[in-house]
């Protein structure tokens, strides 16, 4: 019958007109000011850098300015000046750190390669996309104090994702001491074994100390 | 009552004037329109509402775009080319003897009729009485009336259609 | 469908004076192409698309390489006898030796009727500057007509028979062909939003030598 | 009708015209009176426009699984405590609309034919203004009592199309001609369907009044049945006639063609800009609140009351309850259905509405002859009536959807 | 019904000419005066950066000439230039509205070049992402079809608020909504928590009763019926000869689906149907989308039950630093639009030595011109949109 299949569309669209007054399923409009828009954990926006202290941001930076990121980065927008000088980082190991850390928030399109290649978890997604500034030149290219935020905040807004990596850094750092503790007390080993024979003649020791010191 | 009188005449004869005289010929249709508008304007001032509303209704409605449709077609419509010849002598004397006539059957025609007394109040026709008399007296002639607009409708069309002669072949 | 090899020997014996060439593909998904000289490559094209156990009716890509030159140094290792009759010792002659440079066009053929995988060929031109002429496959297969038309504006190569050769993404007054190896690209570096190094040099260089964009800076600053 | 509906309420409007006009001097009081009565019209309809504008998009909105417009408060300064907190559901959204259409800038095409370009939103909106004055609002709420009504209507309707003309040709741009030749096409080929779903209710009511026709329609059987004209075969076939022609007439929806964005960008408005464009969007509204106007007054039984009971309820609120319900028929149409194409549109019209129309006269002329036939001779009559519909719509009906139909698929093996 | 256009000997080529007045009058010997109007670059129908100049006859298309290349920005040269993860990335940005089965198609052509194995829940998951952006794709263009044929939005943002669920759940597997970035050389990224396979589920489950909401308010629809049947017929042989891919050739009746014919990742594991359309016009275009929705709705339940456990990424895979041996593969896989492939040549360094996109896009709208000959301007905006392009693709 002509006109059936209308008469069909026009109660779709009347079901879907009363359906929006009480079906939440059918009313999608979310009023952005008013009510917050619910980010999922695994949002990414553009990258920032891991402090390990709120305290002292620029002091503790995880980042030792290996420049891997700045060479993987597909549209080439991070800018690092390595530092002269050495700093001990969290495990009391010196290292470098960067003078200058830009991120140019104009050409980065968030693709997440640097937080993937990053060695040192130095480098995460941040969750922010209210970045808007006044001025396009300097406003979009973000410094190193800029990028800086502490461990805390990474906590935050990516909770599981920050657990397993401080988890596993925490495993790597005790795997680390482990070693240097075994490397520690196998000196300790050697230099003992080198110092047990002094009481002998005193002309022994020479040859020993020679033979222990290969040892070690 | 005679002020309206002698405004609606004024703006039908201005507006036939300034259509005559305009060189855009959709200026012309347009002011053509006005002056049927005067045409319907004055039946309303006589009273005749039904007539004045058809009157707009068929011409302001729909003869009006006939007309406009008709110069948009043929693509007269731009001032460039429109060709006014210079008015010889001859022209301007049989135009004089056209004139000259026409005045003289309507002058006859306007002498012999008899016009009733002005103060007269205007018979207050009914709808019902209209439509009773068109059908009963006039129903021939609203007939015919009838069939030879069908006839120069079709007419048209016909010959319309065939003017563009479009090759057979690439007819998609 | 027979392997590549056995396609060869039906088109050497279908067509004895055309030189088809097997260009084999070490990478690992070993699909290896047939090489077609330019005469009869349409011929050839034909056959492979009406062939009753071919039937490749679907051209699915068409491309193009560019081969600049390249000098190859080939090292031959020849053993020279000693005269003193001790060892022979062995001498490394380098010859260096240019390879002429070509563009190439590849097609990757498929049959929708008989549903069986690709078989590449590869046509090349004689050389990069002048002689850059191709018999275009668009009569054979219509789906290299925007392909082929791309193939002419990003590397230069002429398709002859081609029904309607024009430029299709760079616009027309558009002089190189970007896709080519040597393209140089053009240092109006105008505008760039946050330049940086080597973009900073270029854009630099750039507003000084435009007078209008160094008088616009001037007000500017 | 018993004497007592005239419950104050009734008569208010009525009584308030004439103590302001017994106010005035003898010589001044025609003038008056005409004039109170138009400048209601105007306020309630201009009003009514401002608010078609909202509802619109809200109930789009709301068809589509969004929130209309609803950002739009009272300005700030308003003596309202607790408006900063409330948004009034965005109503104010039409003074916004109004304001930013009065201070937009009014370009006018440099070759445009300036006298015709200004001309055409001024004719448009008063032809389509003018027809306002037979409608029938209330129990004697009618601006001009006509005995040539609805004849009055349709000529004063039959205007537009001219100033759609001027529109599309002062603008002097290929896109508003071709628009512009496309609506007229499209106008005049559904004049005439319009024009003749309204003939059958003149038949039966024998008069082109549009107060008689409203008071031809005052009966109800068993207190509960109103004896509106759509309740008839005929008359249902002549008010789904007339709404297809209405949505025709006044460029919307299944046929807005003339500012179909995926063709010609915005038809014969293309070149209007600033308050001109608001004017011709203002005239759109009225011609369609004039035309639902009509569709109510003619079939839906103007401000006659659905039921015996609800008597004593102000006839004028009918008129309006109906007027809105019209409307949003309309509205929803809108928001479901597609555009047609021009061809198409006008095959429609000429090869299924009119035949359709003619029939349905005839049906009438059947209906008004038979009107003294009681007992079981009434169900005849209401089955031939209800045969003269639905036999020609089935059998033109097919003719017309030959050869489209849903389709079954295959499967590859 | 489309006869081939007469050469136009007479009539000067448009692009010479400089960029004039979008509307001009052309005189050709056949038909006379024709009014040629520029439809595009900025138009509200041609879905991007699109330009048709179209010779009209008064309401009639005679002639019409795509133009591209405005939003060209040599996609290949950039990924010659880059490491090869690097330009993963990028394939997101070639076809915008479905960066997953872009990104696997990139993969699946490295993996090739490579010689890399990929898991068997890596296979799982890519076979359901690519299936989810088919769902998405086909949703986005029904709906953009009803708003070039004249609906206000209404099934567009129908279909947008069952597609924005599906890229609901891309945002929170990928971390983002639609430049997913997620697949690698030897298997995928991030493996998806156990809740967001059940939400998957349940949206799956629930995705056909929208689509039968969406037929009962659209496929019996009279004008719909009109305005589509019969509109941009296309013949199979000259279809499958012009390269024509995906649903707009299945359209026409060629049973040609690569998930079938190469059976690539896991898709032989999985039993779904291809749809035919037997008329080849617009009707079936848009049908056979909706139906390849309810077979991937299927697939995708099927995939769902039986996803196995185990790692994403091949162990033996590296991240960055792929430097392939010397040699060139090409891979395809069904995208949502037609057959997309990669070609890539390798002369063992850390970039492709040549890099191309088969992109179906383009190569779908060859017989673009003789699809809409003979139909009038409004007809011309349908066909385009039931060809389905997407111009990041079109002009790479």
């Amino acid at each position: 019958m002509l006109g059936s299949g209308i008469i069909k569309g026009l109660a779709v669209t009347a079901k879907n007109f009363l359906g929006s007054y009480h079906d939440p399923a059918r009313m999608v409009t979310v009023e952005y000011p008013e009510q917050p828009t619910v980010l999922p954990e695994a949002y990414r926006n553009f990258p920032f850098l891991i402090s390990e202290d709120a305290a002292d941001p620029m002091g503790t930076l995880r980042c030792v300015s290996c420049q891997i990121c700045e060479k993987e980065c597909p549209p080439q927008c991070i800018v690092i000046e390595k530092s002269k000088d050495k700093k001990p980082d969290a495990t009391g190991k010196p290292q470098l750190y960067p003078l200058t850390f830009n991120i140019d928030i104009s050409v980065c399109m968030s693709c997440q390669i640097c937080v993937e290649v990053c060695p040192f978890d130095a480098i995460k997604m941040d969750k922010v996309f209210e970045v808007a500034v006044t001025n396009r030149f300097d406003g979009l290219l973000l410094t190193r104090d800029q990028l800086a935020k502490p461990n805390s905040y990474y906590h935050d807004i990516h909770p599981a994702e920050a657990a397993e990596v401080d988890e596993r850094l925490a495993a790597e750092r005790k795997a680390a001491e482990e070693k240097a503790k075994a490397a520690a007390a196998a000196k300790a080993a050697a230099a003992a074994a080198k110092a047990t024979p002094t009481p002998k003649p005193s002309d022994g020791p020479t040859e020993a100390s020679a033979k222990g010191g290969t040892a070690a | 009552m005679t002020a309206a009188l002698l405004l609606i005449a004024v703006l039908m004869l201005g507006s036939a004037a300034a259509a005559m005289l305009r060189r855009n010929l959709i200026h012309s249709a347009l002011l053509l329109v006005a002056s049927w508008t005067g045409v319907a304007a004055f039946y309303l001032w006589a009273g005749a509402e039904f007539v004045a509303f058809a009157q707009i209704l068929v011409y302001a409605g729909a003869v009006s775009m006939v007309v406009l449709f008709a110069v948009l077609l043929t693509r007269q419509s731009r001032e460039a080319d429109l060709p006014i010849e210079p008015a010889t002598v001859t022209r301007t004397a049989s135009a004089f003897a056209v004139a000259a006539s026409l005045a003289a059957v309507i002058g006859s025609a306007v002498a012999t009729a008899r016009f009733p007394a002005a103060s007269a109040e205007a018979p207050a026709a009914s709808v019902k009485q209209i439509g009773l008399e068109l059908m009963a007296e006039h129903g021939a002639a609203l007939l015919i009336v009838g069939i030879v607009l069908t006839v120069a409708l079709i007419g048209a069309t016909v010959i319309a259609s065939n003017d563009k002669k479009r090759d057979p072949e690439d007819a998609p | 469908m027979d392997t590549l090899e056995q396609l060869r020997d039906r088109l050497a014996t279908r067509f004895p004076e055309a030189q088809v060439v097997f260009v084999t593909n070490p990478g690992a998904s070993a699909e290896h192409s047939l090489l077609l000289d330019a005469a009869h490559a349409r011929d050839i094209a034909f056959f492979l698309r009406d062939d009753p156990a071919l039937r490749l009716d679907y051209c699915s890509n068409a491309t193009g390489i560019d081969w600049p030159e390249k000098e190859i140094t080939d090292v031959v290792k020849t053993s020279v006898p000693d005269p003193a009759g001790g060892p022979a010792k062995i001498v490394e002659t380098k010859s260096v030796r240019v390879q002429p440079g070509y563009l190439e066009a590849v097609y990757h053929l498929f049959s929708v009727a008989l549903k069986h995988g690709p078989v590449v060929i590869r046509l090349r031109t004689a050389n990069r500057s002048d002689a850059v002429t191709l018999p275009s496959l668009t009569p054979v297969w219509r789906s290299c007509d925007f392909q082929e038309r791309e193939i002419f504006d990003l590397f230069g190569i002429v398709f002859a028979g081609h029904p309607d050769l024009r430029r299709i993404l760079m616009w027309d007054e558009f002089k190189d062909h970007p896709m080519r190896k040597d393209y140089v690209e053009p240092a109006d570096y105008e505008w760039e939003p946050t330049a940086h190094d080597e973009v900073l040099d270029k854009a630099k260089a750039f507003r000084a030598s435009v007078p209008s964009v160094a008088a616009r800076k001037e007000t500017a600053s | 009708m018993s004497a007592a509906a005239d419950s104050f309420l009734e008569r208010a409007p009525l009584e308030l015209r004439d103590w302001a006009v017994q106010l005035l001097p003898a010589p001044l009081q025609w003038i008056s009176h005409h004039l109170i009565t138009i400048v209601a019209v105007l306020a309630v309809f201009g009003l009514f426009f401002a608010f078609t504008t909202v509802a619109e998009r809200k109930l789009l909105g709301r068809l589509q699984n969004r929130l209309g417009p609803n950002r739009a408060g009272l300005p700030k300064f308003s003596i309202l405590p607790w408006h900063i907190r409330h948004k009034l559901f965005g109503l104010s959204q039409p003074f916004a609309d109004a304001v930013k259409a009065l201070t937009k800038e009014d370009i006018v095409p440099a070759a445009a034919d300036k006298v015709l370009h200004f001309l055409a939103p001024v004719v448009v909106v008063g032809f389509s203004l003018m027809t306002f004055a037979v409608l029938p609002f209330g129990r004697n709420l009618i601006p001009v009592e006509l005995d040539a009504a609805l004849l009055y209507f349709f000529a004063a309707g039959s205007a537009s199309e001219l100033a759609i003309f001027m529109a599309g040709w002062s603008s002097r741009n290929k896109y508003s001609l071709l628009a512009a030749m496309r609506a007229l096409a499209q106008l005049i080929s559904y004049e005439l369907p319009l024009i003749l779903s309204v003939v059958p209710v003149v038949l039966v009511a024998s008069t082109l009044s549009t107060s008689a026709i409203v008071q031809a329609q005052g009966a109800w059987t068993f207190g509960v049945l109103p004896h509106w004209f759509v309740f008839t075969p005929w008359g249902f076939a002549g008010f789904i006639i007339f709404l297809i022609s209405a949505l025709a007439e006044s460029n919307r929806s299944p046929f807005d063609l003339p500012e179909a964005e995926s063709e010609l960008v915005a038809g014969h408005l293309t070149e209007y800009s600033g308050f001109k464009y608001a004017l011709f969007f203002m005239a759109e509204y009225f011609g369609l609140t004039a035309l639902s106007g009509l569709g109510v007054t003619v079939f839906l039984g103007g401000w006659q009351a659905p039921c015996e009971l609800l008597y004593w309820v102000p006839s004028y609120l009918w008129f309006m309850g109906k007027l809105i319900l019209m409307i949003m028929l309309f509205i929803w149409v809108r928001g479901t259905l597609l555009r047609l194409r021009i061809d198409q549109l006008t095959r429609l019209s000429w090869q299924f509405l009119v035949p359709l129309a003619l029939l349905n006269v005839g049906n009438a002329a059947f209906w008004a002859l038979t009107a003294q036939w009681s007992g079981p001779l009434q169900l005849v009559r209401w089955a031939v009536s209800a045969a003269i519909v639905i036999v020609p719509f089935l059998v033109i009906g097919r003719s017309l959807s030959a050869g489209y139909a849903p389709r079954t698929y295959r499967y590859a093996p | 019904m489309n006869s081939p256009a007469p050469a136009f000997a007479s009539v000067p080529s448009p692009f010479g000419a400089p960029s004039g007045p979008t509307v001009r009058a052309v005189h050709d010997q056949f038909h006379g005066d024709l009014l040629e109007v520029s439809m595009g670059p900025q138009h509200p129908s041609t879905h991007g950066v699109f330009r048709m100049i179209a010779s009209l006859d008064g309401e009639q298309i005679v002639k019409l000439k795509p133009v591209f290349g405005y939003l060209h920005r040599n996609h290949e040269k950039i990924a010659e230039n880059t490491s090869y993860l690097a330009s993963m990335p990028y394939t997101d940005r070639l076809d915008y509205l479905c960066s997953m089965s872009t990104n696997w198609a990139y993969a699946l052509a490295v993996e090739k070049l490579l010689g890399q194995s990929v898991p068997d829940r890596a296979q799982y998951l890519r076979v359901i992402l690519a299936e989810m952006t088919r769902i998405v794709n086909h949703s986005c263009l029904v709906g953009f079809l009803f708003n070039d044929l004249g609906t206000s939005f209404t099934p567009l943002l129908y279909a947008f608020r069952e597609r924005e669920k599906f890229i609901d759940l891309f945002e929170s597997l990928s971390g983002s909504r639609m430049m997913c970035n997620y697949q690698r050389f030897g298997g995928c990224r991030v493996d998806p928590t156990p809740e967001w396979l059940a939400a998957a589920r349940t949206l799956i489950e629930n995705f056909p009763r929208f689509l039968d909401e969406y037929e009962r308010l659209l496929t019996g629809n009279e004008i719909m019926l009109a305005r589509t049947q019969g509109i941009g017929r296309l013949d199979p042989a000259r279809a499958v000869n012009a390269g024509i891919t995906g649903p707009v050739l299945r359209a026409s009746g060629v049973d040609y689906d690569i998930r079938k014919v190469d059976a690539y990742g896991f898709y032989s594991r999985f039993d779904f149907r291809v749809p035919l359309g037997d008329h080849g016009d617009t009707y079936d275009r848009y049908m056979l989308r909706i139906l390849e929705m309810r077979e991937s709705v299927k697939i995708l339940s099927q995939a769902f039950r039986d996803i196995p456990a185990g790692p994403i990424m091949d162990p033996k895979a590296k991240q960055r630093g792929h430097r392939p041996k010397a040699g060139e593969a090409y891979a395809r896989i069904e995208g949502p639009k037609g057959e997309l492939g990669f070609y890539l040549l390798s002369d063992g360094g850390p970039n492709p030595y040549r890099y191309r996109v088969r992109p179906p896009s383009l190569i779908n709208l060859t017989l673009l011109e003789e699809m809409c000959l003979g139909h009038t301007i409004a007809d011309s905006v349908v066909i385009l949109g039931s060809i389905d392009i997407v111009l990041g693709e079109v002009d790479r």
